[in-house]
């Protein structure tokens, strides 16, 4: 399965969202994430599924003006 | 002095200079600035993590041992359901219900777009936000920014980034004189301390600025200057100005000028 | 923070807002005012004296017990001959050899008359004086006054007592780009702080001002205001703004903004 | 004798700028002079006569801007 | 010259004076002062009809026999649905597709209301009207506006009867660069020639006006002159200006000055 | 209309546009634009001639051609010995009383001197000359050079050749209030033909330009449209402004505004 | 029956739009209309039944800016 | 004898202006001359001997702004 993570395309098999920020390393509670261009809130990432194509953004904090 | 204080948002502040925390020189330059600036609100964003990164995240480390309230932004986004999604994910993270909310409609003046921003605007005051709004001077954009629910706003003074000052205080000023109840905070555009305190002579609440300061050759000096600026302009405001006047008139009194006979 | 000091006939000094005394709802709002300003420097003037006023003159007491630097002024000489016989006068009662020198050119906008005034200068400073001219923007009359041994340029930012600020910034800019080394201070015309630390941030030594703190709703406010105004834009002029620009650039990041695809 | 002090027209018969502003009650230290417009300082008030006609100017610190 | 002309809606135009029939101290005056100014479309309004009023309609008449292209405007509209109906009503009446589209958003600055204007320009395009939108110098609002099929764009200089002139030249000069092929109408704010001139000399297609003519001392001489300053200032933008310069550049040939020695 | 003209030292003239004669890109180009621009005066130089120059003077011919009449210059000049010295050089050449006198003070901005022109003017007046001084905006030095029998004002509007129109134009009202009955030619810095208009609609006499038309992409053009400029602000000044509004006022009536009800 | 007609109540017993204008002399020719807000075309007004309380506008060319 | 004109040296032996626009074929109708910055007049040409070291400007008609 491929999917757009970050706007780079990454093989997984990983089959939900708190799995593929297992799988990629992140620190699951400073980042926050969305998929498909909707917002995924922290509790809800064990229930959504990930499935091809798939567009996901995991953010985290950073400098802003 | 009394105590002169404004409030966002059931929140009472007391420092009237709101500083991003971007584009300086280094993370400890910004931590000084900030702290010479007396802020007491910096701006952030959110921006996309790689996995490589791993914990290492130095410039949010910075600003989090600031301890100074967050506005967390949406820079970048254009369009509503853009700034919703990422307004969403601030509160998160971030651990606020306030959000600067931006819409950019022009990739050149990164202006705002009054239509994406209004229906974010509207979203997220039901969603429970504290909506910051940047957007234009614009009277009735402004008035609908209120209806939905907005509580201040962050007309720009000139495109973000320029340095410009107040490119035009006749809307400003209509703003200021027509809805003379909502804190008014100028954001973008400004370049040195007189644009600052030319804004905080009209009676806006306060004023919002990141690369002034960050991109001053002493990002920590210019920090101090804009505070001692936002000081000048609202104790100004405070003092009632004297009025201007087309002719000159003398301050020397003229009464008993040597020399002069009748 | 470093000392920043500047330097008038080999005085040094801290303040960069010389403030004047008159036009104060009282003597004792005159002296709270002057104390808020921070000045150094306050500018006094003779005027005729009734012989049945005896001892008592409470302003010049107010103003004495202050013990600030006293620079007397010349208002009100519409000649050389006057200015000179007055400054002779001044140095006499106030034992300083400081004069701002006014000689007045037309009625109706107060300006300086730059012949009679070069004339007077010339002459003053042969006689010892430490001569502060209040002067146009004028570049030839200001070199002509270096050239006759002025070691200081006061210009006009505007017409005394009108409040409007620096009416002509590009004469200004041009004094302060040719004439680099003179210490230049910006007398009448300031009406608000954000005029001040606008003066200051073109690189000016200090900023003389008294109808605008004067007539405030709130004197003392508003010499606290001005305080912080010219600290403001003294201090943006050391840390160097930012270029003005063109267009629009972000502040926040764009590298990494989320929802952004290829 | 007719002087022209300080705007005014005053009877006088002082005979030097000294004695003028004795009988004016002036308090001599406190103020400066001028006779016809020209600075006459302290030390040379006694030695200034007075006639007919001149004009002095009589002058106190005040307030200035 | 060549032949310059401008074309809305497919209408080939010679005159880039577009003039308003209101405000005249009477029907003579304002035909002969639009005669006076060369402009081949006026505006006109509807306005209620007392029964009483009969046939008589004076400057009605004064208007249609002047033979002039209309421009029905709808002046007084605050809402979209105001506006069509207003606009559908014009079109039977002044059997034209032309339609000035006003919808007012405060009556204090008059500005148009962006959300409403863009609304009602959407629908009065889809019924065939050519709209010429009366627009803020929103850069968003006007892509908006062409995105829904408007081929004009007329933003404000100032409120209406203010005779203020351009008050953000920065915002024309964006919508005129980023817009570029769309004809610019400058509408409202205008009081004198060089306003207009301006305007043509950044490039606008043309300047809608009224009240600066209509409420001169002399309208028809008024007339006359603004019809100079936008041939002026269009004359001005085809011969292409030289670049404004910060330093003085002598025009006489310093070459071969005379008494000058090496 | 009736017919408006102007005087100076008794000559009458109906064109308020004078025109320079350099800079241009061929003699032919001149000549062309000249006549487009409709001046009946044109301005003309000295300059040193090499005897191999024999009688070859082009430049000179076509100006002699045109047969308008002739302001000479003495550009360039620093005192007013060579300007005393120039001028009268010129009157044996050019065969005219008339002197557009120049001394400048300063070579970065090109102002004038004020102490040597009132000097030169003085001089010359005395030997005869009809003075067109080159002056600032200063309203004393203005008021001396009548004094001394200058009959015309020539203040700048900015430095030479800069294009940045009228920098000070607070200084050029209180002229134009103060000195009601002399003509005023603003001459120098003029970019663009609304500057011009603007000048005239203060009231001032006339304009003089050269580099704005003669650096021109199309100087022929941009001769004709300082032509309409001039007009257009000189129209507006007899026709008499509307008087500038800080508030919005409808031009369309709104009595019988359809769709309201009370 | 009362109509609002232009801002003014006015009684009549007219029963459509056209009788309405051919009652009160208006030029039908001349003017334009709307009922309850909403634009009533010249071939539409012999087809527009008035009833009790509706808004009318009459409305014909005038100056404009 | 040397004289400057117009800013360059030149050696010359004409004893007056005249006969040293003469000897440099100006056309002494079209040109203004001065002498050591002092202005002299085409009838005084003539009797304007000339010395070692002068200074001569020779002007003719330019354009000007």
């Amino acid at each position: 399965m491929k999917l757009l993570i970050n706007g780079e395309w990454l093989q997984t098999e990983a089959s939900t969202l708190e799995h593929l920020l297992d799988e990629l390393d992140y620190n699951a509670a400073q980042v926050a994430t969305a998929v498909d261009g909707v917002f995924v809130s922290r509790d809800r990432r064990a229930l959504t599924g990930l499935s091809d194509g798939m567009a996901l953004d995991i953010v985290a904090p950073m400098q802003g003006g | 002095m009394m105590r002169d204080t404004w409030n966002a948002y059931g929140i009472e502040m007391r420092s009237r200079l709101l500083l991003g925390t971007a584009l300086y020189p280094s993370p400890e330059v910004m931590a000084e600035a900030v702290a010479a600036s007396d802020a007491e609100v910096v701006t952030v964003s959110l921006r996309r993590q790689s996995p490589a990164a791993g914990g290492g995240n130095t410039i949010w480390d910075f600003i989090r041992e600031m301890d100074k309230r967050l506005l967390p932004n949406t820079a970048g986004c254009h369009s509503a359901a853009e700034a919703l999604n990422l307004a969403r994910m601030s509160r998160e993270i971030f651990q606020t219900d306030w959000i600067k909310l931006e819409v950019i409609g022009d990739d050149y003046n990164l202006q705002p777009d009054p239509f994406e921003l209004l229906k974010a605007a509207r979203s997220l005051v039901d969603e429970g936000f504290a909506v910051f709004p940047y957007c234009t001077d614009d009277l009735v954009l402004c008035q609908r920014l209120l209806d939905v629910g907005c509580e201040v706003l962050m007309p720009w003074g000139a495109p973000i980034g320029t340095g410009q000052g107040l490119i035009n205080p006749y809307a400003l000023e209509t703003l200021r004189a027509r809805l003379p109840e909502v804190p008014i905070i100028v954001d973008a555009g400004i370049g040195v301390p007189s644009h600052a305190a030319a804004a905080m002579e009209m009676g806006c609440a306060a004023v919002l600025l990141n690369t002034a300061v960050a991109r001053a050759s002493d990002p920590v000096g210019m920090a101090r200057a804009f505070r001692a600026g936002v000081e000048a302009g609202r104790g100004a405001w405070l003092a009632g100005a004297m009025p201007k006047r087309q002719t000159a008139q003398p301050s020397t009194p003229v009464l008993g000028t040597p020399f002069w006979q009748q």
